[in-house]
């Protein structure tokens, strides 16, 4: 069992899923600090619909880690009343399209509360998100939020790519003095790595270079990192050297890492499994081009989620962005 | 001197409160229950206990075929309605043909028992698309994932049917978790201020998902929610058939004569996980699942009636024959890999595709045709 | 045989329930109540009653120049609480130093009775910061304009308080119309699964701006809301000081005793329009206001003690000078312009400001330099 | 009285103001169609707290324009109900923040109930948002979340920014047989123009040209346009002519006008009060530079509400684009 890797600090690698390393992040915040709590709907004895808070309950009782009534507003709004005490609370949206009703409580609320209070109430609370599809999942259990709340000023916003930043990211994330809404890829999930926890990666702000590669940039996050790497394997064979960033934090968002490497690829595809219009790619498109306009030998193009509600599962892979989708596409970045 | 506020009247608090017990009319052996239990309910006719009996088993039937579908992998999952099978068929049987029914994800069976072709009743967890069947020619809206967010539809609904002086009746299941939403709330205040002739059934399982009854509410029953808008209540015994019937029809009756919304609380137990894909185990211990097994809908109303002589071991045989076949027929057309049309995911986002619509359904046309 | 569930205890549901009528202890005349009309509460002690006469006095002394304020520019709207001392006053002197109180957007004459500097109560209003006064340092959330939002934070501090060991007790304001939005739903509900030490009080002012209570509920009243999630209720009348005092203090007690939250209903009236900025004859006659007149909360207040020799003319006469005195330190107050620096809009985003954030601060500071 | 007005057809000319059009056009839909019903917080007998539906109650009876309980997410929920039995809802959210808690009933059924029945169960009906600042407000009375909506695909998202358009697309939201969130911007409610109702200005997904340029083109809706073109009349006294385009719908979104405009000026500045991250300009933006990608002679800069709460009152002229902060960033596009 995982929980033997973080226990007495002992240290060994193994293969790691992401939801191992989020429940080795749970369980390691819980034992650090006892102003930690985790709920929501179905965390306690079943340990969350994808094991997240796997036995969480079982090492800290029931105080620490308990399952609420099936209200999403109520669990957020209760979570901020738990803040004002004092509480580092981590609650669980069951998946992304359920944490609608506590839109208001997030956008009202959580991210307000501070710049309301001048600072003297605080909300150190993590909204835990499963979001994105991939995974043969019924309506309203693959949407791809993460736009919505990165609008949201007075929210960070993160998403892992890699098992060793949803270890890191989430401890960092419940560290954090201001709320965040913590997006966790359903479809990267049961993705393993070989690793050791616990793992320590850059802080939230940072972007991540995961291949290096001077034609082109691919700007990704969350569940495209894996679809922009394999794109960029793809590409290389046909002598296309693409550089792979993953954002990690949506916000804050760190414009310095993306300009960089666009000034010397001169080219940019964003990849974002939202749908496009008015998302966060259209965030990211906007900036580059400002950032870097000099250097774009192309406009910066977009791989991202169509115009259109998440499809049916029989549907879903003509929805995300695809490898072929993105080697179409950089294949339209002006190589003359 | 004035009161700031009238004088309530006695009648008008012990009217909106539910029975103290669940209605029941036949226990679980199968024998009438005295006066007490039955909270002035009559037991349906013989023939209306017949044709439940013969909807729970293929209701059954149905459910166990729909697991079995999972396992073959021709349903992505498949949430049981199992020992629910008298408040699947009794709301059903209880509405007339111009009524609605305002299922959640939980009630396929109600959508088959309501006559939706079994095929199409299972679109929505075999994948194809969202919703497999016309909700407006069978007046069933679409199962509803989001918990408690089709109780504000359900009360529209049935304000507007009033409104066009339709006398529909709409009926809205909702699960015991599912009472815990605001949507819930604010739908049963909308239905009792336009006195919208809804019903509100609460399938009282005991479980949203792994969460117990005790952690999602504290009250008496649920059905105590009722008074606090206004809302006549009543608690019935939702593993008995004949009183959900008995209680529904009255309730139904109730708001179609234009006396408002009613809350019915119905007490039953999901006898298996939530879904194919849960573990049970985790968080309830067998032996309570074992004391509900006896509970069992069906066997006591086959009792009942095989005793009242309505029910011969030939008819049983009979009812399991076709529900075999009609397991038979599902089990064949599921088999059958449904055609998609990738283009279809365009088709219905608005009246008129948006130019950006058109270029991204040319996208993946051109994709597809790609084989990409 | 057994029943599906556990068979309940009467007294449990009438244990629930809350008083036939609301409590009163002193009338319209000034005069005390039989018992009947007491609920079994008794009468706080006079001093008790002294003091919430005047507070009573300051507090709508406060509010009359806050209304004032209005004319002269000085604030942006102000919602007047005038007619709902009782509530106002009666809810803040209910409560001990530890505990916290959560009001709405209507409540500022509760923040100044429960200490806050009146310039900060009225910070909101103004418009140089949302919220005026420090919320850690004075046991007061900020006003919460979202209607009823602010429930669930009053419930979750009040069972972290209690899980910190603490004897806090939280003590929500909210309007009748707040009770019909899904978070007062949800808030109750939380509240009572893990006994929360938390007071819901309504103050049903018999209006939600222009939408009276019949368009806003059709229950018996709104203490009726508690049963259906297990919370005792009890209904006052709102302009008697006095029980309001004897059923908040019986009510914070139940909660700090670990007996879980409870809902209060006060009723009430809203004397004034919406806010300065409303126009009430649009959507109510004179004549309703006009019945309310005479169950003013402090007159009826003033009645009583003279007549129990525990106030007298000089006393009144002083009373009204210290809220005159008081008034006019807050006007002095109110007509200095308050400083305003454009840079703290970017200071309380986040703890740390992003480099983006860094450099739209210069924008402002860049252009509010050249005046821009 | 403006009923006078549109009352048997006469038609004459007078100073309008918004409100004035879009009280007309409620009153003139409810009058062509029986289907059309107007409810919401406060919209009978008060006529609105803006005065939107005043009168409607007095003329068409409590069956047509009534007030509900508070409750925004009941509000909407039960539109979608009267939508499944042919009604044509007409509901007012009292305030921009006020509708958050009817987020998920709009984002999960509003937007999705026609694509989820393939079209056999629709959802005409309409969602009027008041929205945006300037007005002096008290926080949640100022909020822009136009990118909310405008991401969410199965909605249309209209804003008017003139009198005529304010009454026509009205009208036009309401014939729609999709759900059109209808942003009203506060900020222009008071501004009269002189016109004559009923006026009819081009069809949804039209964007319009409100001023010629050839220098620069600012593509502005709802309360911006005003700000654009005032900026634009200033720029002009310094030589700079910009074309301003008002976009009346955001979506569907007019791709045809502004790269046309862009095309010819070769510089462009988005203006949005809306919280510049992850908005509605980012999509603006990042489309433009990949439409007008060899036309552009500096990158598409924005002027946006900054990434902060809404500021209070006191505060909001520093939060707002301004004429100024228009004319410095097109000071910043690269005139050589
Ligand atoms: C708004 C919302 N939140 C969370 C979920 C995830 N979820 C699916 S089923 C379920 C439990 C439902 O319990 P209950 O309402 O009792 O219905 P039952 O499953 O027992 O039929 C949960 C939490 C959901 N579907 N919708
Ligand atoms: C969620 C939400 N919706 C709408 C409003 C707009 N609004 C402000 S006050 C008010 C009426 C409030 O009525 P009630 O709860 O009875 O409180 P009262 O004003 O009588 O104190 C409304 C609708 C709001 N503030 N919050
Ligand atoms: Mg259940
Ligand atoms: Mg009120």
């Amino acid at each position: 069992m995982l929980a033997a890797i973080s226990q007495n600090g002992a240290v060994m690698t193994l293969a790691v899923s992401m939801v191992q390393a989020l429940n080795a992040a749970l369980r390691d915040a819980l034992r650090a600090d006892d102003s930690v709590v985790v709920f929501g709907e179905d965390v306690g004895a079943l340990g969350g619909v994808f094991r997240v808070t796997d036995g969480l309950t079982d090492e800290f009782g029931e105080d620490r880690c308990f399952d609420t009534p099936l209200a999403e507003s109520g669990i957020v709004g209760f979570a901020a009343g738990m803040a004002m005490q004092g509480f580092r609370p981590v609650v669980e949206m069951q998946f992304d399209a359920f944490a609608y009703p506590a839109f208001e409580q997030i956008a009202s609320h959580v991210a307000k509360m501070r710049n309301r209070t001048r600072g003297t109430v605080t909300m150190p609370m993590v909204i835990r998100i499963p979001y994105g599809g991939g995974i043969g999942g019924v309506e309203h259990h693959s949407d791809s939020s993460e736009s919505h709340y990165a609008h949201i000023p007075g929210l960070k916003v993160a998403t892992p790519a890699t098992v060793d930043d949803a270890y890191s990211l989430l401890r960092e994330a419940i560290d954090d003095p201001d709320p965040v809404v913590f997006m966790e890829p359903k479809g990267l999930y049961w993705a393993k790595a070989e690793t050791e926890l616990p793992a320590r990666t850059a802080p939230f702000g940072h972007a991540a270079t995961r291949r290096a590669g001077d034609d082109v940039t691919l700007v990704a996050y969350g569940p495209a990192v894996k679809v922009a790497l394999e794109a960029a394997e793809a590409a290389s064979e046909e002598g296309v050297e693409a550089e792979v960033i993953d954002l990690r934090t949506l916000a804050p968002y760190d414009d310095v890492t993306v300009a960089k490497s666009v000034s010397n690829t001169g080219r940019c595809v964003v990849i974002s499994e939202a749908t496009g219009f008015a998302g966060i790619a259209g965030e990211l498109a906007a900036r580059v081009q400002q950032e870097c306009f000099y250097s774009l030998a192309a406009p910066v193009l977009r791989v991202t989620g169509f115009d259109i509600p998440y499809p049916p599962p029989m549907h879903e892979h003509h929805y995300l962005p695809s490898v072929d989708r993105v080697l179409d596409t950089i294949n339209q970045l002006e190589w003359d | 001197m004035e009161l700031p506020v009238e004088h309530l009247d006695e009648n008008r608090v012990t009217g909106l409160l539910p029975s103290r017990d669940p209605v029941r009319l036949i226990d679980e052996n199968g024998t009438l229950t005295d006066d007490d239990a039955r909270g002035g309910y009559q037991l349906p006719p013989a023939e209306m206990l017949g044709d439940a009996y013969r909807r729970m088993v293929m209701g059954r039937r149905f459910d166990t075929e729909a697991t079995a579908l999972t396992r073959q992998g021709r349903l992505a999952v498949y949430p049981s309605s199992r020992g629910q099978e008298a408040c699947q068929v009794g709301g059903v049987l209880a509405l007339q043909q111009q009524d609605w029914l305002f299922p959640t994800y939980r009630d396929t069976m109600s959508l088959v028992t309501r006559g939706v072709d079994a095929v199409e009743a299972l679109g929505l967890l075999r994948g194809d698309w969202h919703c497999g069947y016309d909700p407006m020619r069978e007046r069933i809206a679409p199962q509803c994932t989001p918990l408690a967010t089709h109780a504000p539809h359900a009360a529209g609904l049935a304000y507007a049917a009033r409104r066009r002086g339709d006398d529909t009746v709409a009926l809205a299941f909702i699960g015991d978790g599912g009472t815990s939403e605001g949507d819930f709330h604010e739908a049963l205040n909308f239905a009792a201020v336009f006195g919208a002739p809804v019903v509100f059934v609460i399938q009282n399982n005991r479980y949203a998902i792994s969460v117990p009854l005790s952690r999602q509410t504290a009250a008496p029953s649920l059905a105590y929610k009722g008074i606090g808008y206004g809302i006549r209540s009543e608690q019935v015994d939702g593993n008995d058939v004949a009183a959900v019937l008995a209680v529904l029809t009255d309730a139904i009756d109730h708001a179609r004569s234009g006396h408002g919304p009613m809350l019915v609380e119905a007490h039953t137990y999901r006898i298996e996980a939530h879904t194919n894909a849960d573990d049970a185990g985790r968080y309830r211990d067998a032996s309570e699942t074992a004391v509900w097994i006896p509970r069992d809908p069906i066997s006591r109303l086959e009792r009942y009636l095989s005793g009242a002589g309505a029910l011969s071991e030939e008819d049983i045989r009979r009812v399991q024959e076709s529900a075999e076949a009609y397991a038979e027929d599902l089990r064949a057309r599921m088999n059958v890999d449904p055609v998609v049309r990738p283009e279809e995911m365009f088709e219905h986002v608005l009246t008129e595709p948006t130019p950006q619509l058109r270029r991204q359904r040319e996208t993946v046309s051109g994709l597809s045709a790609d084989g990409g």
